[in-house]
């Protein structure tokens, strides 16, 4: 009897540690929940009252872009297959660019993640500031190495292949590192024993481990490069992007083109999506967080 | 029409920083301001694209803007905006020249100099930078504006000032840009982009020779937006009209370079523009 | 031959090692007994370079072996072969691969990473698993094979680099006993046959007793016995392994059946 | 099987493994190569432009300083990269220059210009050069010998460019350029009250009370406008929160219709997949540019554009976020009598909200470095400011003080949202 | 009370539960046995309503469960509660949270929206919690429990909707045996002193018969035997799990120790 009490007189003392706690839970949710809101609003507020035209005007107006190149392009679609032939060697300049420089940047991000993994890296003091190399490679937006580069090499695809290369050295030396983390030692210590030297021990101990992963990854980038790759066409460096932007800023009279180069390269963004999301499957399950650390 | 607005919107281009280029034209803005009492605000998209779009889409009410990019709008909705005002020359002429350019030590005198060389335009829109001479230049050449038909290949620079930088550095064997053409070549002409680069001390123009000059251009007009209601219409253009006697700095500022003011105009001094355009329309 | 004097391993405040000295005159087979902690691996991995010694000097027929660097000491290790308790081979690679891993360091750097092995080093590889018995897995995946399997893979690359030495550290313990006593007798055979000398850190007693020509005692990281097995006494395994009244060798015998019935299941693996 | 067909069949096996392996390296060489020829690296030499890389270097850690003379009137002015903004007032020089009849130039190392209706150069180990502009030209007159290439000399123009600094003359002016090491002017203006004063003396007058004028002085410095570039950079990471957040909350609720397990309607579900692709395909600069004819320039429109974009990636990555959840929970709340909206609630939304959190964290991230892009097309942000310092190609200062800023702005969103998913995803209070 | 008239669900060509038929009376603690795939599940969740029936029809005091559709349904799911094998908790929400989704049916939509719940349930669901002996655990996520103890949580829930009837499918199958006494103790105790219904599918047979007043036998989704737990013998056995004569009840025992310890423990586990 007096057991029950007691234990009752302990349910009533969780109750009030229970409730007091959930209570300060549910008012520090709901305080998040206002700042976050109220940032939100005051943000889009600023960002509406900084902008030439407001959101509620605007939005009736959404589509008189797209319909303008639309109507276009429907009356003059016999010329559409000219075109697409015509803006093809663009195209294939911007998958170029985007293929050359994830080749590149894969190839340097192996070696330094590898550098950068503990366990792996020869030279232990080299981790660290190799890793802030490639905080900073990835910080730096492309275009800003683009823009530079253009500055001193002049237009073209080089500063365009270089200034996505670097970016993806840094986001997939970090990726791979990731990988390598999880690699077995055991391998790598087994050749050691034998006599392997660094660079046999990485690319049979550790490589053949990582391989799937590391593609899955880069197959990923190769994805978001042809965009990348796209976009600085827009500041001159070459490819179809530079080719969308010309016809684009023309006008009326030139939205046919433009609606033309668009199809070829939302075509094919849309086809190495899923060809590569296809690839990925395959090669890894559980792919999670793939997309989530670019 | 509406009868009142809430906010006037100012887009403006031109090649220089964007900031300088907000800076030189707030005198505008607010004796705008004060006038309409609206809040008044300037934009300064990085290509003419984006004023173009801002004045068909109704952000942008009013805008200094080069004669192509204005024929742009007006291929776009005829209806949209009107020009009413055009800069007017210190020597009271209104126009200007596309004006084709190489490096003096490249030994190009002349367009012929130029066979299988590359050769910048600027930007698209710019009537000076792409439009009239991809029309007068094949006159003269008798071969199109096509990659290895004449010139070894074409290319956008961008804008007048980066077609100066890639001529002066070499870039590009010629380009073109655009100068009143009148006073002296070193000094850049007395005003237009070349005077602007010389002034920044981009170049020197000792450095560079003139290869070709263009028909005149009848000059960068003001453009107003026609849905505006007419007593703003008629304020903002009174302001800009009268510039020139009330507020000289000012609009030398904004049409930056020395000019006497501006002047009232109509559509029918552009309809060549137009027609050119049109011309380079598919 | 090989010759210790006064080896010690410290990690920070922990010493592994502690001042260990013996020599071993001619090929043998030698087990080292210890229980766990008590420095049996870092022994081995001095050996073999994987870990470097604190103090003292192990020499191997004369050679300085504490001494060597870069190309001198992956020459060493590839004279010295180790055999884990894990196996650490490449588990996604194929079996003769992980053996032909045992002539890296004689090979190039870049015809390795091709695949460029010499064909008579895939034949040895070959004859190696045959007289191991697990020819017939050849082709397939090391992942693929079972531990046993796989312990004698790796006992097929340590051949494979044709070595003065194997190291085997706790080759048996993932082992189910079946397979424990293949790979133990194949560690004999190699011994006998081939005369090489083997050195095998072992957690049970009894294997150490029925495979070993001596048997060194461990504890605490110092050598505490160093003998014949005959002379391992309970007392002395009582000493060894921390003088615990409770001690009895049954917790550690791994032994199933007896020998006869062993030999007859050796060889219809063997013949599998 | 015998041992020596064994070996037979693993030296073929070995060989087709060796063609392959060999293969890659080389399809990858051969692509190079490929790439080698298509993109004219070799031309490469012929195209870059070492004197830009230079100019770009020494501009990003150095300044120069202008003294120009009228050759008409004889004025003289000084200012900082030749600016008007950054002109020396009236009264005021750098201690290397004197004025007078005649002004007086020191270099250093003892280079010394003099400048008045005679322009002369001391160039030590050369000579002096003199210079007398007038109407036909400017007159030169060298030492005896060849003219040195460091010197670029014409009827009309003299250009002298030393180490030590630059001489230009021509008919006009004469303009003398001197170079030092820093970013001058980064803090106050010329005109200021506070240039030139050390960080000493500032805070011990920010602390008498002249803290706001200082702040105050920094901040509307008119050469590097720090004011302005602070809205830039908030303008950026503005056009970031509201797309990420925004495309957050426009997604969710779309993707439980491309979920399979939520959606049974195929057709329904093909749709709203094709719409995420579509929306993601399309990149958010052409967004901008569509958007751009509605809505203007602007930060709004940024912001717009990448909250299309993102609602496609959200869309796709939630939807199979939502096809991995356990049917259990949501058995479990519905075994209660829950109602739909309730059972979404407890039985999907706790199980998803880690893999939303982390996701949109990631985002928050990348749209930062997205709407420096963006905001160069759409006439906002930090990323006009550079595209516009990079396009005009003088201010390369301007242009490493502002590439620093898009780093250290990066790096901050980088680290704020790997804290902010460890705090949130690992820590308590994940299912409320 | 509550009453079956053949009930029958099919999936295409298979035969789930095949025209069940019973009637129970008054509240009582019923086991339901059968082997795996004999249609347990699926009969429990046609109680509940989370599957539906092909035909047949479920009638309870007079109410025809099976014709319920929308909020009336659900009205029917909240007196009629499920414990389900796995748990099917939310873990990553408070325990106390998961108790009071026992709420949910008659609460405002949105107010649970926002985990609004009044005091009074707050106190009702630590009682519950703490009549099962986990109170102290009440702030925890329900991960972090015992598997014990979260199906504790998971009775808790189904207390918590102030059910008429308890359902129970497989409760003890994924608990070791310790957890699975506590467990059952736990619903035998709701079943005595509330004197609800508890209808549990089970697959042992000694725990049929300890905690229940009636078993129903399934096999290949009919029913064949219906009657108290004296009458199970080994041959109905047999008959119910497919009259294979190896079968023996120990392979399906769970029983641990004499109910004198269990029952010690079980004071000893609450106490904790
Ligand atoms: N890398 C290391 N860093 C720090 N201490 C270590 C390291 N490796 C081993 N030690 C320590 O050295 C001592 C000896 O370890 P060692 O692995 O050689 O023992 P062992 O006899 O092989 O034991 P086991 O039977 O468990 O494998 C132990 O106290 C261990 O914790
Ligand atoms: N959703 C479903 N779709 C198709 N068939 C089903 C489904 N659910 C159950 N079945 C089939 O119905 C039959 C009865 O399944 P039920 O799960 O009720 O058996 P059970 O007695 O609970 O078995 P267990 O002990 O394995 O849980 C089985 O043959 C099963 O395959
Ligand atoms: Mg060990
Ligand atoms: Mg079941």
């Amino acid at each position: 009897m007096a057991d029950a009490q007691q234990s009752h007189a302990a349910a009533a003392d969780v109750s009030t540690t229970y409730l007091a706690q959930i209570k300060a839970k549910r008012l520090m949710n709901f305080i998040l929940l206002i700042v976050f809101l109220a940032l939100f609003m005051s943000g889009f507020a600023t960002a509406e009252s900084r902008n030439a035209g407001g959101f509620l005007e605007g939005l009736g107006n959404i589509f008189d872009f797209p319909a303008a190149m639309w109507s276009e392009a429907v009356e003059r679609s016999h010329l559409l297959p000219g075109y697409l032939v015509q803006y093809f060697p663009s195209l294939v300049e911007t998958v170029n660019i985007a293929a050359a420089s994830t080749l590149l940047g894969a190839l340097a991000g192996l070696v330094i993640s590898l550098l950068v993994t503990r366990g792996f890296a020869p030279v232990t003091w080299l981790i660290g500031p190799l890793r802030r190399v490639l905080d900073i490679f990835r910080a730096v937006p492309e275009i800003v190495i683009a823009l530079v580069l253009i500055f001193m090499l002049g237009g073209g695809p080089v500063p365009a292949m270089i200034a996505i290369a670097l970016h993806t050295v840094g986001a997939l030396g970090k990726l791979f590192s990731e990988v390598n983390e999880n690699a077995s030692l055991k391998p790598v210590e087994g050749l050691a024993s034998t006599g392997a030297n660094w660079t046999q021990r990485m690319m049979l101990g550790v490589i053949p481990q990582v391989a799937p992963n590391y593609l899955s990854y880069a197959l990923l980038r190769f994805e978001i490069n042809i965009r990348a790759s796209a976009i600085l066409g827009f500041v001159g460096a070459g490819g179809i992007g530079y080719d969308l932007r010309n016809t684009m800023s023309w006008g009326v009279g030139k939205y046919d083109e433009a609606a033309a180069i668009f199809l070829l390269l939302f075509g094919t963004i849309v086809l190495v999506d899923q060809v590569s999301s296809l690839l990925r499957n395959r090669l890894t399950h559980g792919t999670q967080n793939i997309e989530a650390t670019i | 029409q509406d009868t009142a607005i809430t906010e006037f919107r100012i887009g403006i281009l031109g090649g220089e920083n964007a900031q300088d280029r907000m800076n030189s034209n707030e005198c505008l803005r607010s004796s705008i301001e004060e006038a309409l009492g609206v809040p008044t605000k300037i934009f300064a998209p990085a290509d003419y694209n984006g004023v173009i779009q801002g004045l068909l889409g109704g952000s942008i009410d009013l805008s200094l803007m080069g004669p192509s990019s204005y024929a742009a709008v007006h291929i776009a909705d005829e209806s949209a905006v009107s020009p009413i005002l055009v800069k007017v020359n210190s020597d009271g002429s209104t126009g200007y020249y596309s004006i084709g350019f190489a490096r003096i030590d490249s030994g190009v005198t002349s367009l012929e100099g130029l066979k299988g060389k590359v050769f910048g335009f600027g930007d698209p829109n710019s009537t000076s930078g792409y439009l009239i001479p991809s029309i007068e230049i094949p006159q003269i050449t008798g071969a199109s504006m096509d990659n290895g038909d004449y010139f070894g290949e074409v290319k956008f620079t961008g804008g007048h000032e980066q077609t100066i930088v890639a001529v002066n550095n070499g870039d590009v064997a010629a380009g073109v840009t655009w100068a009143d053409g009148q006073g002296n070549w070193e000094d850049g002409y007395n005003f237009g982009a070349l005077r602007k680069a010389v002034d920044a001390g981009l170049v020197d123009m000792n450095d560079l020779v003139e290869i070709w000059r263009s028909k005149l251009i009848p000059g960068e007009p003001v453009v107003l937006r026609n849905a505006l209601p007419d007593d703003v219409r008629a304020t903002v253009t009174q302001i800009i009209d009268t510039m020139g006697e009330n507020d000289p700095a000012c609009a030398e500022a904004i049409a930056g370079g020395e000019v006497s003011g501006f002047d009232p105009i109509t559509h029918d001094a552009y309809t060549s523009i137009v027609a050119a355009r049109l011309a380079e329309s598919n | 031959m090989l010759k210790l004097a006064n080896v010690t391993k410290s990690y920070g405040e922990n010493i592994a090692v502690h001042s260990a000295s013996f020599a071993i005159d001619k090929p043998m087979m030698v087990g080292v007994i210890g229980r766990s902690g008590a420095g049996k691996s870092t022994l081995l991995r001095m050996l073999n370079r994987l870990t470097d010694a604190t103090s003292g000097e192990i020499t191997f027929d004369g050679l300085n072996v504490t001494a060597l660097r870069g190309t001198a000491k992956r020459q060493w290790q590839s004279q010295c072969a180790m055999i884990f308790q894990q196996f650490n081979l490449v588990p996604r690679m194929d079996v003769v691969s992980n053996v032909l891993h045992g002539t890296l360091n004689r090979r190039s750097t870049f015809s390795t990473m091709f695949n460029l092995y010499p064909d008579e080093d895939i034949h040895r590889a070959i004859d190696i698993l045959e007289r191991l018995g697990i020819a017939q897995h050849a082709p397939k995946r090391a992942e693929a094979l079972s531990g046993g399997q796989q312990q004698r893979v790796a006992i097929a690359r340590a051949l494979m680099q044709d070595p003065k030495i194997i190291l085997a550290d706790e080759p048996i313990a993932s082992l189910d006993p079946m397979n424990a006593q293949v790979v133990m007798q194949s560690l004999r055979d190699i011994h006998e046959q081939d005369g090489r000398m083997v050195i095998a850190n072992l957690h049970t007693l009894d294997t150490a007793r029925r495979y070993c020509d001596r048997v060194i005692g461990m504890r605490d990281g110092a050598i505490v016995f160093d003998d014949t097995p005959e002379m391992l006494t309970t007392s002395s395994a009582r000493e060894i392994y921390g003088a615990d009244a409770s001690f009895s060798e049954a917790t550690t015998s791994t032994q199933i059946e007896p020998d006869e019935t062993v030999q007859r299941r050796l060889v219809d693996i063997a013949a599998q | 099987m015998t041992t020596a067909t064994l070996q037979m069949q693993t030296i073929t096996r070995f060989s087709r493994k060796k063609r392959l392996t060999l293969a890659v390296p080389l399809a990858i060489l051969a692509y190079f190569a490929y790439i080698f020829v298509a993109f004219d690296i070799a031309g490469l030499g012929d195209r870059v432009n070492f004197g830009n890389a230079r100019t770009l270097v020494s501009d990003s850690y150095s300044y120069k300083t202008h003294v120009t003379q009228d050759n008409r009137s004889g004025a003289i002015t000084m200012s900082i990269e030749g600016e008007r903004k950054a002109q020396y007032p009236e009264g005021m020089t750098p201690d290397w220059v004197t004025m007078g009849d005649v002004t007086t130039v020191n270099l250093g190392q003892g280079h010394v210009v003099t400048l008045g209706p005679q322009v002369r150069y001391d160039i030590p180990g050369y000579g002096t050069v003199t210079a007398r502009p007038d109407g036909n030209g400017v007159n030169a007159s060298f030492p005896d010998g060849p003219i040195p290439d460091f010197i670029n000399a014409s009827g009309n123009r003299v250009m002298i460019a030393t180490d030590a600094g630059r001489l230009t003359v021509t008919r006009n002016r004469a303009e003398v350029f001197k170079y030092s090491i820093g970013w001058e002017i980064f803090f106050f203006t010329l005109d200021s009250p506070y240039y030139g004063m050390d960080a000493g003396e500032l805070l011990s007058r920010a602390l008498t009370g002249e803290a706001g004028s200082i702040v105050q002085g920094f901040w509307s410095n008119t050469m590097w406008r720090h004011g302005d570039v602070f809205w830039a950079l908030f303008e950026t990471l503005l056009m970031a929160f509201l797309g990420t957040f925004g495309a957050a909350m426009i997604a969710l609720p779309l993707a439980f219709l491309a979920a399979r397990n939520f959606t049974p309607l195929g057709g329904l579900r093909f749709v709203a997949r094709r719409i995420f692709d579509f929306l993601r395909g399309v990149d958010g600069l052409i967004w901008t540019i569509v958007l751009s004819r509605a809505f203007g320039p602007g930060p709004m429109t940024g912001a717009l554009a990448i909250l299309l974009t993102d609602t496609g990636s959200f869309g796709k990555l939630f939807s199979e976020a939502l096809e991995n959840v356990d049917d259990k929970q949501i058995e479990g709340v519905a075994s209660t009598g829950a109602k739909p909206l309730q059972r979404y609630r407890f039985g999907v939304i706790p199980q998803i909200t880690p893999v939303l959190l982390s996701q949109i964290l990631y985002h928050l991230e990348s749209n930062t470095r997205s709407a420096t892009i963006i905001g160069a097309i759409t006439g906002g942000g930090i990323g006009l400011l550079l595209t516009q310092a990079i396009a005009t190609q003088k201010d390369w200062e301007e242009v490493s003080y502002y590439i620093v800023l898009i780093i250290l702005l990066v790096i901050f969103m980088d680290t704020l949202s790997g804290w902010l998913r460890r705090k949130l995803i690992k820590g308590d209070g994940g299912g409320h």
